[in-house]
């Protein structure tokens, strides 16, 4: 398990090969990268800046693989969140889970990013061509967390 | 009891300040938003009941009823919006 | 889009790379990875031999990602196998997504590989300790396949 | 009519042959499947009724039912295990 917060770019590549180097039994490979986008909400995107709760975060993300341990046979899962500013077509998340069958990998893998969207604490805050402004949680981020809902 | 107290993102801009030390009359959640509310301005429209805030004790988010200790870290942030 | 079967190793880093370049749209790329494992249906396995139908097997890659773009909001596209001799460890195929939001790219990531399963003409032989096999087909790739059904 | 026949992956093996030409006489998938079977012998075995198998007409997988044209390309093969 691997889980980190940084400012520097990560390669999804290099990190899946780390997860596969010297071993036989994976199967399955799921990955998920999130980009910084031009737009949202309707208008330009500049940049975006992610602020974070240092400390509260790598527990947050931990408590996410944790439960994901619990619900499927995982053989090794990496988080990477970036912080910090941001432009448009930059990589903001990976995650990547490894499993000997697929349905568990990619079922962990999108419940690892949709229970991280409304519970690791960090934020977003977009420059666009009217001003800097936060942006809001979405209802929609809530309703794909509750379909992992036991 | 004595909390140790951050905020983050559009409150911490909001409210001015990233951390501070509080000093907290009652024992719960509940009552640490009430007398941070009763600094009014600011305070008392973020906080208002029906606004959308977390609050983390000890880096685990927490319901209003939860009860504090002293010394603890307390956080108050807007709803996550990372990813 | 870009379908591709080849004997050629795959590099995942750079496909999903290639997919981002230039763009500022993409807001999130689900991938897939699936690798000979050193185990099946509980027998040691030491390789196995990949054979395929060529041509058709284009035509029918093209056609599940015609239907994911029919039914998801999709940017990009790609699609791997490679066919011959592989040893455990080593990628069978590639399945990346990309589009603005991660449900769609998540979904249509998982259709593909689930259509792909049963649709696409590839079939696996192993080599074991008790001599070569022809893989059987499996009856939960049938079920992951029909949860897609409209 | 002339038909094409490629057989694939366990069944090119049994068959011990991986393309043929096919002198049909009948007009449909399961005529053809029946005039095979006729040849007895793994042929039979194969593509007894309830056994697993596909067919595909130009590249396509089709039904039983499915009416065949000259000089198509068919091909009979296991249900596919790639991915």
């Amino acid at each position: 398990m691997k889980i980190v917060v940084q400012a520097e770019v990560f390669d999804l590549g290099a990190e899946v090969n780390a997860m596969r180097q010297g071993r036989t039994d994976i199967g399955a490979v799921a990955s998920f990268v999130g980009l910084a986008r031009d737009m949202n909400e309707g208008s330009g995107v500049q940049a975006m800046t992610l602020e974070h709760y240092p400390g509260m975060t790598e527990k947050a993300l931990a408590a996410l693989i944790d439960e994901a341990n619990v619900r499927w046979t995982l053989l090794d899962v990496t988080v990477i969140h970036r912080v910090g500013r941001l432009l448009p077509g930059d990589s903001i998340v990976l995650v990547a889970v490894a499993s000997s069958h697929r349905g568990e990998a990619f079922a962990a893998c999108e419940f690892i990013m949709d229970a991280l969207k409304t519970r690791a604490p960090f934020w977003k805050k977009e420059e666009t061509a009217e001003g800097e402004r936060w942006v809001d949680a979405r209802a929609s981020d809530d309703t794909a967390v509750a379909r992992w809902a036991k | 009891m004595k909390l140790n107290m951050l905020y983050f993102a559009r409150l911490r801009e909001r409210f001015g300040v990233a951390e501070e030390s509080v000093e907290l009359a009652g024992t719960t959640v509940m009552d640490l938003v009430a007398q941070l509310q009763a600094r009014g301005g600011v305070w008392a429209e973020e906080l208002a009941a029906g606004r959308s805030f977390r609050v983390a004790v000890n880096q685990e988010i927490v319901a209003p009823e939860a009860a504090l200790t002293d010394n603890a870290e307390i956080a108050i942030f807007p709803p996550v919006t990372g990813g």
